[in-house]
């Protein structure tokens, strides 16, 4: 007998948590268990507000998080949702890390990308592998799950525009700065795409293995619309992506253009 | 390139008779270049392009039903102007390119066909994209203004003309002679079925737009129907297009009378490199060995004679 | 019987709104009575019957593609005298017994119905048969048709009236509204889409009639879409079809605007009592159950609430 | 990736043999396995010619045998085939026969009954099951497939009306006179419908148990055009049959009603 190939997942907000005045942590009750690899993504649509991809930043069973930014109409919406209200998740969709590379990781994470990065921090830390979190963001108030990662005990370093906590700088300055040449072989990171390019830049200088989450207007997030594809290599961050090996990528559109919405090359501003 | 792949249509000579349909993958010029490097692809229609520039629907836009994908994109696309511009950076390309456009009234039709005429190796009009308003079906729904667009395509362009039909009509025959009569080179056909999918834990049409096409296998046996009925019907070659999945579907097609088989929703199954239009070809290429068939163009049409 | 499960239809109460389609299980009216004997079957609806007797087409009649099924029975019945005989013989059927008729015209209608009023509990015009010579599509493309037809089938009889309308028009809205003026009490929708299937190693189309109907899996968002369409424009109840297989399809057809669903190709995969009725009525239960309602009425339209 | 449900087999004649002057047995080459149950059938579509349920009366591999009579126009054309012609096979359908009942089988075939029980035969021998089998025709001029059965040694009693051969008289006179009360549990039969009414009757009466192979005209072939409904009952030929159980289908239809095309009731004659 046949059956349909994706219902949406039905999920409710148990609780949702400001992290910063523009970033907010939901966590959702699934109707059903998924099994989502660190680093893939969901579609998370609620009718009337639209859909937007997240990557969860935490799985548990049937409950998940999404942290999200208030970047727009969609996001606003759901990450202003109320405990109790519903949410109708598809997925999960893209090919997500790949955390068999031997050796230790670092992970690099700016904004909400630190959020999205700490379901690989667990699963690494379960594997036990040594890894350290580098997180990072404007100033001591814009910093995301840094909470969450405290309470877990992970093994992070803060940057911070400011300095208003840890290090003062960039991101791929404390990286260049306090992380040696050779300790760790592989990196993975999500964030602002100009501070992924540099992260990138800077690995395979050193040769070090790096992976990098895109992100690009996704919106049938199975592979055919064609929005979501990095030029000129015709890879589809919603398939062959979001992940990708910088190696892969550096010599691309990748730290420079995007499309927006009518598939309008544009430049890459964050 | 196989010698029993190539084919003639409508004045284009193309390596393969696989063609990758308008909308999928995008705009995307440095894509097109791409693929056009797949040898198995004999053309590329592009995304269609309107008048003026659209940033599509909200999502959700598409949606996959396992038999098949619903989706309501809304034609985003930079307005042809500005699509010329990237058109016009593309150097030798190895196929022909054929251009979608979608215009609502034969005044546009003239305008966009000038404009991209010397960027262009044909043209693809998408009278039937069933959910964008005054335009794809709202027209192409209509004999007269079908016939009043083509011939104001015709006057402007002496590159093959190719007008893209839509199932959601009554009479498609109707269409294609009205535009066959207006000087149209090859129909293509079909475009997607409107439709409706709604979740029924939200309890809302899942598509921002409620409506939005159908396409992929369930709508294959009547893009076959419709191909066999415009064989019968009309002399200039037709693109059959709808829910092509492997060579049989390709075949299928053929033998009701399409010179040439667009495939659209499938390359989900593919990567970005289109590498199921490789499949697709071999599997014909050993259909024809097994058959005792020197080219494809021999087995057009081949299931109408008794 | 199930307390949420009964619904009101076009003056009919029916203890479930699952009604098993025309033509499925052909016209055996002992089976009626057997089918009937399931609580979760609401009415059933009969194999098509004409003017005179049909033997139907020659096989193949049938082709299951998967994700859905072709057939072109070529609607084979006794003729409606002789199909009276057979009704006339059922007693004391617990659900109502809808007959449904295929004249050609409003002289075949009138007959038809006056011969079969006192054996059956309403009627339903089947106007849109895709591969019947003169009959189904070919009267129910055409709104005039379609007002004389029904308004003659009116004049004959207060039992209620169904038309079935087909989803290979145009503008269904306008089929629907030509029977709404013409006294109808409910529509049916929808019939199969007109298709074709070709086998590549016979190279020839699989069906004797070339032509047939797609229905199952693939038809249902397309039947989605049009008894949503129908919901906006008419004010008289719809009975959903196409593509039922399970619960949730049943549902969406019925927040779509369906008061009641039928249920066709689906009985491939259940024994012939029926038995996935029984399924599909009690995932309704349960989803009703879940939501908070107390009767399947309440949910009708309800996608279409903003 | 999505699967057409059904492509129709190709298959090739590899020969042709004239079984009586109306009947005929084609052997053919299939373009892949299938898997056929002994009292599963066929349908053998040829083009223009039309679509007929047949059971195979041989299955080897990729090989099978097709026993037709040339009762009609699509029997005649499919009898008359060519060697190195094509046909096109959909199946199987069906139930087939329960070969796992205890004890010993007796077989009992009219016409080209004999042919179709053939393969159920060889599986019972196969397994070491006691079998026999009855073998009826009008005359020995139209014995069918009794060669084969010879060639492969079966146990077989033959019986004619007229006498030319064997038995003198039906297969349930044979049946009746001299198979013992007690001997064998289980009763296979195919053949004209009266002559397997009458066994049916006669194994109910003995409280043997007793598998039947009906035929209806089929159509569709998968259980949804009610063509090959066996009233009252509503069991479907092609999807709960051809093999019922006699008791089952005692007091129904079976033996004095089946439906023509048109669905009209009309008389079982033979
Ligand atoms: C694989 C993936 C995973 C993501 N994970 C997260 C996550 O975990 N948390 C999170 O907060 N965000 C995440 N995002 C980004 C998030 O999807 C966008 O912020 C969101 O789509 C914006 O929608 P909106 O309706 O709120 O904004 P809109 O009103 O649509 O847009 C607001 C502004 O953001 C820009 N924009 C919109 N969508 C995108 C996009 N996809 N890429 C770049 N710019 C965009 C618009 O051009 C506009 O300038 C992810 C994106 C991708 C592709
Ligand atoms: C499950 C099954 C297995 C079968 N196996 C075999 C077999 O192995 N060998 C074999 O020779 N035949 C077999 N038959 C019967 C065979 O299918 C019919 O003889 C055939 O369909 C007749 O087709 P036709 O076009 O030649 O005849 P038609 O021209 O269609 O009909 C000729 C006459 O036969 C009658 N008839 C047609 N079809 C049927 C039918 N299905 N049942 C009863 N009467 C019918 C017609 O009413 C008419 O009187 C089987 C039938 C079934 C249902
Ligand atoms: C995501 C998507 C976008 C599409 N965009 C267009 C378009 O811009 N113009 C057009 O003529 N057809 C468009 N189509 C229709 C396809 O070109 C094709 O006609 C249809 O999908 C049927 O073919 P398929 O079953 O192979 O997908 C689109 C289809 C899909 C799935
Ligand atoms: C074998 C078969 C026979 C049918 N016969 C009739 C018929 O006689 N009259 C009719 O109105 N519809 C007939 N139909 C159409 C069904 O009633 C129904 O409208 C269609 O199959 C779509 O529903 P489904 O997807 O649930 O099958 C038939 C469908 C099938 C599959
Ligand atoms: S979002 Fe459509 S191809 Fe990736
Ligand atoms: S032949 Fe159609 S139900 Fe059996």
């Amino acid at each position: 007998m046949f059956e349909k190939a994706h219902y949406y997942i039905e999920a409710e907000v148990e609780s949702n948590i400001m992290e910063t005045s523009r970033v907010n942590t939901l966590t959702l009750k699934l109707d059903r268990f998924i099994n989502i690899k660190p680093g893939q993504f969901l579609m998370v649509w609620r009718p009337g507000d639209g859909e937007i991809p997240i990557t969860p930043s935490l799985t548990q069973g049937n409950t998940i998080c999404l942290t999200i930014e208030k970047v727009g109409f969609t996001s606003n919406r759901l990450a202003n949702l109320k405990v109790g209200e519903k949410v109708f998740l598809r997925g999960p969709y893209g090919n997500g890390f790949n955390l068999e590379h031997p050796g230790k990781y670092l992970l690099v994470g700016g904004g909400t990308g630190a959020a999205s990065l700490t379901p690989a921090y667990l699963k690494l830390v379960e594997k036990g592998v040594y890894t350290l979190f580098l997180v990072g963001g404007r100033n001591i108030e814009n910093l995301v799950y840094v909470n969450k990662l405290r309470e877990i005990k992970a093994n992070i370093q803060i940057a911070t525009d400011d300095g208003s906590e840890g290090f003062h700088g960039t991101l791929p300055e404390l990286f260049k700065k306090t992380v040696s040449e050779d300790f760790f072989e592989n990196v993975l990171t999500i964030g602002p795409e100009k501070m992924m390019f540099k992260i990138a830049e800077e690995c395979l200088k050193r040769g070090m293995s790096c992976q990098v989450s895109l992100v690009r207007i996704v919106k049938c997030g199975i592979g055919f619309c064609g929005s979501c594809v990095l030029d000129p290599v015709g890879l589809r961050i919603c398939v062959e992506g979001p992940v990708f090996n910088a190696s892969e990528i550096l010599g691309t559109d990748f730290g420079f253009y995007m499309r927006d919405e009518m598939g309008r090359r544009i430049e890459v501003t964050l | 390139m196989h010698p029993k792949m190539s084919v003639k249509l409508a004045g284009l000579v193309l390596r393969s008779p696989l063609i990758v349909a308008s909308g999928v993958l995008g705009s995307s010029t440095r894509l097109i270049k791409k693929v056009s490097e797949n040898p198995s692809v004999g053309a590329v229609v592009t995304k269609t392009v309107t008048y003026n520039p659209r940033p599509g629907y909200e999502n959700p836009t598409a949606i996959d039903l396992g038999f098949g994908f619903l989706n309501a994109m809304g034609l985003p696309n930079p307005g042809y102007l500005e699509y010329r511009k990237e058109l016009s950076e593309i150097k030798d390309l190895a196929i022909p390119l054929i251009v979608s456009i979608g215009p609502s009234n034969s005044e546009e039709a003239a305008e966009m066909v000038k404009a991209l005429n010397d960027v262009s190796d044909g043209f693809e009009l998408n009278l039937s994209c069933p959910h964008a308003e005054k335009l794809g079906l709202e027209v192409g729904s209509d004999p007269e203004k079908v016939r009043s667009i083509v011939s104001s395509a015709r006057r402007c362009t002496t590159k093959p003309l190719f007008v893209k039909i839509s199932p959601n009509v009554t009479d498609v025959v109707e269409i294609a002679r009205a535009a066959v009569e207006a000087g149209v080179d090859a129909v293509t056909a079909i475009n997607t079925m409107k439709s409706i999918a709604i979740d029924v834990n939200a309890g809302k049409p899942v598509l921002s737009n409620v409506y939005g096409g159908l396409s992929g296998k369930a709508i294959h046996p009547i893009a076959v129907r419709i191909v066999y009925e415009l064989y019968e019907a009309i002399k200039i070659p037709i693109v059959g297009c709808g829910g092509v999945y492997d060579w049989r579907d390709a075949v299928e097609l053929i033998l009701a009378g399409a010179t040439a088989v667009q495939i659209g929703s499938a390359i989900v199954y593919s990567r970005s490199d289109l590498n199921i239009l490789n499949e697709i070809e071999k599997g014909i290429i050993e259909y024809l060995k097994d058959k005792g068939f020197n080219n494809v163009m021999e087995i057009v049409g081949l299931a109408h004679t008794s």
